[in-house]
């Protein structure tokens, strides 16, 4: 069985996941929208997932394929977490934007 | 050394990474540039399926499969659950300070030119990548590693969703007022 | 091993209780369970194995700051039934969240695997982000824990965008397995990059500068529980972490990055306390004042070889002290909308005793002796000119002197300025904290060996 | 029997003097303050004999750090003018309620337990906690009990903590780049380790940032006025009388053995810094109107004389340094009793508010006129022995030394007595001034004992501080 | 035997100090003072016998205490050197104070605080003799300062007017510059010879081999100088002496003439043989002493305070003492010092008398005609101005002619002042005895009215004064020196001078006394044939103007010493204090402000907290790994 990293190179999947994880970064930075900044983070998580798949590949190994499980599990967690968290401020707030969550500054 | 797609000599696996590569990276960008959060929820889900797609290209097929469950299934559910909860629609979103997309921008050119940068300048791999031929990445050998030596991190995972679980309730549950 | 077990186990029990409602018992169940942990813990000193794996190594580094973590937990969980009386129903869900928080602790350091630490930190992280925002009417708290959500998970990211770099160098998560190849093989440049990244994740959960705009918004619209636990264990645990990581993974730190450290140290030492110095709002001064103590606590990584000892005086001293001022803190502002310094005013007279606990604490963060901060420092720079720092060693005295104002401008408060209210009944839970906590610091201060010499 | 038992009494007298209640406390406070005075005689005699005072027990491993207290001449001296000043300045007290007495009086007794012990430590880190801890007793006492609007006092507080505090801070630093040489904390260790010149200058430098500041000497002394002002007596006492002794003590004991080559090479700077010291704050003193912030430039100008003393690195400019830090530690202690006395019956400290008083209570007159010419070195004082000794020794070094020295001769003429003249001469004042009362009049009449019979006999004190002075000469020079 | 006497001599008056100061309120005015003459005249017994011995042994007596201070190249021990020249001394301090202590039982009697005059005045008699009799340098020192604050205390004895205060005041600090040169003049000599004992270093300089050490020597000698120049009230350190005048009468008698104001000349005489070898400060003292003879001699000429007059007059006859001294002829000078007591403390005590009289008046406008109602004063004070006037037979013949003469063996100009000096103090002497005695009584009705010779206690003083003012030069008479002889052991140079009498002395002689009658002539003419008095204040001008200000003296120290210190003081308090305290102030100001605008950079705003985390984490990274 032949590595298909020979075809394709570890380099561009290193290079696609970075330009992922920056777009990523650029969602959070960009969007005021929490829902989309948290998209935007989940985005980044998959870069990195997608990177591990690449280097378990490339290690002809499975840790990385198992790590990303628990990376799965802890974008979960966190989205559960996140959104609860969001649910109360738009209860309070009746918005879901952060840039108006700048009471607290100084 | 950087392996520029060939695209007249490219063979399919090439020509099938670069396209869900660019499927990948359009609805990423998508994802943050759409104003309605459905929309932006859509293309997520679109790029999470190209990412199984690499995940297939790479052979990992359990692991794609658990990535659409979750992803696909699971948290975008809950986003698209939240956004219809909060009815959330374009108009919502104010307007972005020029400031802001400024500086969006330049963090992204700069955090991207500076990791490619780095990784271009470094010594580029060299050789053959190795192929053992073993199985090691089936269901079965997952699961093995998983259930055996990755045991203690599996379990530790459930208090993480617990952990989450319990969060996710004391954040939403009414209390009882005790006077 | 059997103390995360135990832990975890401890915490399964929490929930239960509250099935079975027993409530008005859990705090003093907890207690006496974290007291047995600690005893298991304290057992486990001398043996250094490794479980199931090398998923979790016990050593003495593990046992003793698992201790002092437990240590913190016993004077939170103490506080809570206090803070939380209005909470009664959620008292068991808050107590858990708290024990599983203790679970993640232990387990970031005592990880011998890259996935233990990660899943630790993010069972630490998300109780955290809960815990900020746990009271949920309060936009003040629903503000801190979105903040503290969003730029942790980001941080979140960058750590696991380093791990994933650490494992395409070595292919395996293994920390011993990294150790021994980081001394071999000529590696990949994706190792010191995944250091880098996975340190920088490390920095901001330590909130060191730039790294640290969070932790002044988010101590200050956190319950004040949870700043307590924000500003004690959580830094604690994440400065151990790091620490930890960085020497266990034998990620052999070059020059160039032991000036970056250094000047990471002088940042938050020097932004945290200039920061500090308009502040009104306790908490946050505490936040700012924080910032500078992680600026301190990174000086033990350019010594990483000998330093763990004083990094767990260090944190010892700054949690001790921590607690001995939330305490007060959380005492003072109850039924206050806000935890501005007007509130400390005339505390010495209305509460001398509290007000002198504010005032040691407050002495040993600036590091005066005989309290522990004082003997923390000078370990700290005694090590730092040893490994040839003299520079940052004077801006770190600097530093010392510009914390001086902003501590004395609250222990100024409480001394000068006339009372604003009524002496309040003060309850016991509080003063036990207060004064345990600043006892156990005085002791560390007048014998700092029973600490320093636990570890190498 | 050993030293410890002065430190032990001292904590032990504080701890019960914060448990005996607010009534009891001065004099329990009291009690304690003549036991440790009564104790370090003792142990005096004991010394005397050659008996070994000292007591020295590992503290801390790593790093390596003993609970060193070494008790030499000058130590003891040192002792002996801390407790009994601490017995005299309670017993002065007792004319002043106090709300809170019984911290008021703890904070005193741990003040001078603090103070003791840096007197006593022989390792240098020891010596250093004691130095810090003897800041945090006098920031409480003049922030709570001193006068004034409460602003101001907390301003000028404030400052004198963080200056001290800043200046401390680098002789740490000094202490621990020492430490890192020696592997040790205890003062012989020290004295070893072979230092290159830049070394010693730098630390020469840490060291004299802490002792200058704690002193003042100019142009480090701008807390210094404002606070004892703002400090109630006591304070102002304790500072003035004891505490800065602390740093020319320091000078002798840690500064110039540590960097002899410095200290030799850079002698004439710092000889010229006291004594810019002794004309300014002389000049600064005589147009002051509050009498304590007259008395404390005043204090500045001697001081700096003392300063100059022990940078000449000659035994006389130690000997007299220390002489005359016993005696201006009595007469300040003095001075500011009798302001404390004046303000009592006048609620005032502004010396045109003052006048006619002489008329009123002769007897009063005539304490405070001795003491002002004791401060003034009277020959036949004790501070006269002094600051003849030390001029002495700065004219060795260059006779124009002497001369600027001596101008504190003329300029202190001036300020004390034009003080003198306008707060008690003159016409007899409207208002009534009530004859000294007894305690006062112990006090004042004990401190002037002191100042006569030592300004006559000298001896017992040169004999007790000259060993121990010559040898830490030997160390000053032994690189020559 | 010796130590016990000397013990006695030095404490009996420190014992009437302690009486007076502790009981002397409850035991009366009478009895008081009554004490501190007895405690003074035990001294004069005691000085007595010592200066029998002496005289009889002609060995000086060492009398060791205990030590005193330790140097660490020398110890200075508490110890008494009784030798011709302290024994003189206490002689006339010891005779003339227990005189004027008697004087003042009558003469302070209406005073309200009699008990601490006695004291202050016994405790003076104590350090001077202290000063006199000490063996070393140190312990000279004592009594030196000692008496300083004596003379402070009692000049500001009325301590209500602050006038006196400042006078007092003044005279203490004019000291003090002198003492300072004392002083350094003592670390020299310790520093130099090892030892500060007379004795000691008089055995150094006899025995040679100091010869390299000349240069600091003169340093030395001049810095004693200067000390002497401050107590002895020379030009440029004489302004404190008129101003003392504020005491009362007989402390002006005792401390401002006869005893204090001679410790300058008492010091150098003690250390003649280190001035011998240094002629350079010689000539500076001689040049100071005719300047200040003559200086203060013109001012006096004009002034109308009858103890101005008198302090000025001093200051004068002091000048031809340091004349002497300079001149090298100490001998000559101690005996103008002993003559000079005598009348210079009768004329006091005369003036004292008038003032008592006239219930306080100074000013000799408002006198005359005294001659009547006060007679024993005038005689007493006639004689003592014939006397100080150099007037033939009078003891001031004998002393001032003998100051002239060697002058004129060495120095012809020093002569001419010296003459000029004396001539002045004929005409201001007789000035001041015309105008107060002679003429009609120019003073109020009342004061009139009340006009009375003194009570006996003030008269007997008084005759006792006059007649030793008349007969005191027979102690030392041309060609036949007793005090020549006396002082020998002192001034080893005396026994080989020759003193004989030839024509230039002859001529000399006789130049003095014609100017001395010249110079009442003058006096005579002006204010008995004239029958001018003195214009008031505002009407006197040109020359005469400036020296009725003293030339401006004390003006000019004002201006160009006690302003500028006191506006340098002002500055400093005002501006330097307070721009040193703004600076160090400044430092917490500033970081104060970082710290106000660093808040402004927390916005609150997330996503500039995660662009500073994109920025820090870019730049960390390229540093570590694109920068290198």
């Amino acid at each position: 069985m032949n590595n298909i990293l020979n075809q394709i190179g570890i380099e561009n999947y290193i290079f696609l996941s970075v330009i992922l994880f920056s777009i990523g970064v650029f969602g959070v930075l960009y969007r005021r929208n929490a829902i989309i900044v948290f998209m935007s983070i989940e985005i980044m998580l998959n870069a990195v997932n997608l990177l591990f798949v690449a280097f378990s590949t490339y290690h002809q190994d499975a840790e990385g394929q198992v790590f990303v499980f628990f990376s799965m599990a802890v974008a979960a967690a966190e989205v559960a977490v996140g959104l609860a968290i969001l649910v109360s401020i738009f209860r309070n707030l009746g918005s879901i934007t952060i840039d108006n969550l700048k009471n607290l500054k100084g | 050394m950087i392996h520029i797609p060939d695209f007249a000599n490219a063979t399919a696996v090439q020509i099938i990474f670069c396209i869900l590569a660019f499927i990948t990276l359009l609805t990423a960008f998508l994802t943050i540039y759409s104003r309605n959060p459905i929309h932006s929820a859509i293309y997520l889900v679109i790029c999470f399926f190209s990412i199984a797609g690499h995940y297939l290209l790479l052979n990992a097929q359990f692991l794609a499969i658990v990535h659409i469950i979750v992803y696909s299934g699971a948290i975008m559910i809950l986003f698209l659950f939240t956004i219809m909860l909060m009815n959330l629609n374009e108009q919502k979103e104010v307007h972005k300070p020029r400031i802001t997309r400024l500086g969006a921008i330049v963090s992204f050119c700069l955090i991207c030119l500076v990791l490619i940068a780095i990784f271009i300048n470094s010594k580029p791999i060299v050789g053959e990548y190795t192929a053992t031929g073993e199985d090691y990445q089936s269901i079965k050998v997952l699961g093995k590693i998983l259930l055996n030596e990755y045991m203690v991190p599996f379990e530790f995972a459930s208090i993480l969703l617990l952990v989450a679980m319990i969060g996710a309730v004391l954040l939403s549950k009414k209390e009882k007022i005790e006077k | 091993m059997n103390t995360l077990i135990a832990i975890i186990g401890l915490g399964v029990l929490c929930l239960l209780f509250e099935i079975f409602n027993f409530t008005k018992a859990i705090v003093p169940i907890t207690i006496v369970g974290l007291l047995a942990v600690l005893g298991l813990t304290i057992s486990e000193y001398n043996s250094t194995e490794s479980y199931y794996n090398n998923m979790i190594v016990v050593s003495k580094f593990s046992t003793t700051f698992s201790s002092l973590f437990i240590v913190l937990t016993i004077f939170l969980v103490g506080l809570s039934h206090n803070f939380y009386e209005k909470h009664q129903s959620k008292i068991s869900d808050y107590i858990a969240i708290k024990i599983f928080l203790l679970a993640g602790s232990v387990a970031m350091v005592s990880f011998g695997n890259l996935a233990m630490f990660f899943l630790g930190i993010e069972v630490l992280s998300i109780a955290l982000y809960v815990l900020a925002a746990s009271d949920r009417l309060n936009l003040k708290s629903n503000e801190a824990g979105m903040k503290y959500f969003l730029m942790g998970s980001f941080a979140s990211g960058i750590i696991l965008f380093g791990i994933c770099m650490i494992y395409g160098a070595m292919g395996s998560f293994d920390v011993s397995d990294i150790s021994a190849m980081s001394q071999s093989a000529e590696l990949p440049i994706w190792f010191p990059i995944g250091i880098v990244l996975v340190t920088i994740g490390m920095l901001f959960k330590i909130a060191a500068v730039p790294f640290h705009f969070w932790a002044p918004d988010v101590y200050e619209g956190s319950p004040t529980m949870t700043t307590a636990l924000m500003s004690t264990l959580a830094k604690v645990v994440a400065m151990a972490t790091l620490y930890k990581l960085l020497s266990v993974m034998n990620a052999d730190i070059s020059e160039s990055f032991k000036i970056v450290v250094v000047v990471i140290s002088m940042a938050s030492m020097t932004i945290g306390n200039i920061m500090a110095l308009r502040q009104n709002n306790v908490k946050r001064m505490l936040a700012f004042s924080g910032i500078s103590h992680a600026g301190f606590m990174l000086m033990t990584l350019l010594s990483l070889s000998t330093s763990a000892g004083s990094l767990l005086y260090y944190a010892s001293a700054y949690a001790l002290a921590g607690i001995a001022a939330f305490s007060v803190i959380i005492y003072v502002c109850k039924n206050r909308d806000n935890e501005d310094i007007v509130n400390f005013h005339g505390l010495g007279k209305n509460n001398p005793l509290l007000a002198a606990v504010l005032t040691a604490s407050l002495l040993s963060m600036a590091g005066i002796p005989i309290f522990a901060g004082f003997f923390a420092k000078l370990v700290l720079f005694s090590q730092t000119i040893e490994s040839g720092y003299l520079v940052l060693v004077i801006v770190a005295v600097v530093n010392s002197i510009i914390s001086v104002g902003y501590y004395f401008k609250l222990i100024l408060a409480m001394y000068t300025k006339e009372p604003n209210e009524e002496k309040k009944a003060t309850p016991f839970v509080i003063y036990a904290v207060a004064v345990v906590a600043i006892v156990l610091n005085i002791a560390l201060g007048l014998f700092p060996s029973l600490v320093l010499d636990l570890l190498p | 029997m050993n030293v410890s038992l002065i430190l032990i009494i001292l904590f032990v007298g504080a701890l019960v003097t914060f448990l005996s209640g607010d009534k009891l406390a001065s004099k329990v406070a009291l009690f304690f303050g003549l036991a440790a005075a009564g104790c370090s005689i003792v142990l005096l005699n004991h010394f005397n004999l050659g008996e070994n005072i000292s007591f020295i027990s590992q503290w801390i491993t790593k790093p390596n750090v003993s609970f060193a207290l070494k008790a030499d001449g000058l130590s003891l001296a040192m002792v002996l003018l801390t407790t009994i000043l601490t017995a005299i300045i309670t017993f002065s007290s007792f004319g002043n309620v106090y709300k809170n007495a019984k911290s008021f009086y703890a904070l005193i007794l741990f003040m001078s337990f603090a103070m003791v012990g840096t007197f006593l430590a022989s390792d240098g880190l020891l010596y250093y906690i004691f130095w810090e801890l003897s800041l945090i007793p006098i920031y409480f006492i003049t922030l709570v009990w001193g006068n004034g609007d409460v602003e101001e006092r907390r301003k000028a507080v404030v400052k004198f903590f963080i200056y001290t505090l800043a200046g401390s801070l680098f002789m740490l630093v000094a202490f621990v780049y020492l430490y890192q040489k020696a592997g040790s904390f205890l003062i012989e260790d020290l004295y070893k380790i072979n230092l290159s010149a830049t070394e010693q200058l730098w630390i020469f430098l840490a060291f004299f940032l802490a002792y200058a500041i704690k002193i003042p000497l100019i142009p480090f002394h701008t807390w210094q006025a404002n606070v004892y002002q703002k400090a109630p007596t006591v304070g102002t006492m304790l500072l003035s009388g004891i505490m800065l002794k602390m740093g020319l003590y320091s000078i002798i004991r840690w500064q110039l053995p540590l960097a002899p080559a410095a200290a030799h090479e850079y002698k004439y700077i710092f000889i010229a810094i006291g004594l810019a010291g002794v004309i300014y704050g002389s000049i600064v003193a005589l147009r002051q109107r509050d009498l304590k912030k007259l008395l404390a430039y005043s204090s500045l100008a001697h001081v700096g004389l003392i300063a100059a003393g022990t940078y000449t690195l000659t035994l006389d400019g130690l000997r007299g340094a220390v002489l005359q830090m016993i005696a201006h530690g009595f007469v300040v202690v003095g001075l500011f009793y009798v302001a404390e006395i004046i303000f009592r019956r006048y609620e005032t400290r502004v010396i045109a508010e003052m006048g006619g008083i002489r008329t009123q209570t002769p007897r009063f007159t005539s304490m405070f006129l001795i003491l002002v010419m004791a401060s003034i070195s009277l020959p036949a004082t004790f501070n006269f022995v002094g600051e003849f000794t030390v001029l002495y020794s700065l004219s060795q070094i260059n006779i124009w030394f002497a001369v600027l020295g001596g101008t504190t001769i003329i300029l202190g003429a001036y300020y004390m007595l034009r003080m003198f003249q306008h707060a008690m001469l003159g016409e007899t004042n409207s208002k009534v001034f009530a004859d000294v009362t007894i305690n006062e009049g112990i006090t004042l009449v004990v401190i002037i004992a002191v100042l006569l019979f030592f300004g006559m006999f000298p001896k017992p004190i040169l004999d007790l501080i000259t060993p121990s002075l010559e040898e830490i000469l030997n160390q000053i020079n032994r690189i020559n | 035997m010796n130590t016990n006497l000397a013990l006695l001599l030095l404490l009996a008056p420190f014992l009437g100090f302690l009486i007076n100061v502790f009981f002397g309120k409850s035991l009366g005015k009478t009895v008081s003072g009554i004490i501190g003459t007895l405690a003074v005249s035990v001294s004069f017994a005691v000085t007595l016998y010592f200066f029998s011995q002496i005289s009889a042994s002609k060995q000086a007596i060492q009398i060791q205490l205990f030590d005193w201070i330790q140097i660490s190249n020398f110890k200075v021990d508490f110890g008494f050197l009784l030798d011709q020249l302290s024994v003189l001394w206490l002689l006339f301090v010891t005779g003339i104070g227990s005189l004027i202590h008697l004087y003042s039982i009558r003469y302070m009697h209406d005073d309200e605080k009699v008990h601490s005059f006695f004291a202050y005045l016994n405790l003076f008699v104590f350090f001077m003799i202290t000063l006199v009799i000490g063996s070393n340098l140190l312990v000279m020192f004592i009594g030196w300062e000692g008496v300083g604050l004596c003379s402070y205390l009692l000049i500001g004895f009325w301590y209500k007017n602050q006038d006196f205060n400042d006078a007092a005041k003044k005279a203490f600090i004019m000291n003090r510059i002198g003492d300072l040169g004392l002083l350094v003049g003592i670390f020299i000599v310790g520093m130099l010879f090892n030892t500060l004992d007379f004795t000691a270093l008089k055995t150094i300089f006899l025995t040679g081999g100091i010869e390299d050490k000349v240069t600091m020597i003169s340093v030395a000698a001049f810095a004693l100088f200067i000390g002497a120049c401050g107590k002895s009230a020379q030009i440029p350190l004489y302004t404190w002496l008129p101003d003392a005048m504020a005491g009362p009468t007989p402390v002006s008698a005792l401390i401002h003439a006869a005893t204090m104001v001679t410790a300058g000349i008492f010091m150098i005489t003690r250390m003649n043989f280190l001035f011998d070898i240094t002629p350079d400060v010689q000539a500076i003292i001689a040049v100071v002493g005719a300047v200040t003879a003559l200086f203060a001699a013109t001012i006096g000429l004009v002034q109308n305070d009858i103890k101005k007059v008198l302090a000025y007059s001093t200051v004068s006859q002091l000048g031809l003492m340091f004349l002497a001294l300079g001149l090298g002829a100490y001998e000559v000078a101690v005996f103008h010092v002993i003559t000079h007591a005598f009348f210079k403390a009768c004329l006091f005590l005369g003036s004292g008398s008038v003032i008592h009289a006239l219930g306080g008046e100074q000013d000799m406008r408002n006198m005359g005609g005294l001659k009547k109602a006060m007679p024993i004063t005038f005689v007493t004070m006639l004689i003592a101005s014939l006397a100080i006037s150099g007037v033939p037979l009078f003891s001031g013949f004998f002393s001032k002619d003998e100051i002239l003469l060697v002058a004129f063996h060495h120095n012809i100009p020093l002569w001419v002042i010296g003459s000029v000096a004396s001539i002045m103090t004929a005409f201001y002497m007789f000035r001041l005895m015309f105008l107060t005695f002679f003429k009609e009584f120019r003073g109020t009705v009342e004061q009139k009215h009340h006009l009375h010779e003194s009570p006996s206690l003030i008269t007997i003083p008084l005759i006792v004064l006059a007649i030793f003012a008349t007969v005191g030069g027979l102690i030392s008479l041309p060609g036949n020196s007793w005090l020549n002889e006396y002082l020998t052991p002192i001034l080893p140079k005396l026994a080989n001078a020759e003193h004989h009498l030839g024509n230039t002395e002859y001529m000399l002689m006789a130049i003095a006394v014609i100017g001395g009658i010249v110079g009442i002539g003058l006096a005579y003419a002006k204010y008995i044939k004239q029958n001018s008095v003195p214009s008031t204040d505002a009407a006197i001008t040109g020359f005469s103007k400036v020296l009725y200000n003293k030339y401006y003296i004390d003006e000019i120290y004002d201006a160009i010493i006690v302003k500028p210190i006191n506006v340098l003081s002002v500055f400093f308090r005002d501006k330097v204090e307070t721009s040193l305290s703004a600076l160090v102030f400044g430092f917490g100001k500033v970081t104060n402000e970082i710290s106000y605008q660093g808040k402004k950079l927390q916005t609150g705003s997330i996503g500039l907290y995660l662009f500073a985390f994109v920025i820090g984490l870019c730049a960390i990274v390229s540093y570590l790994f694109l920068a290198q």
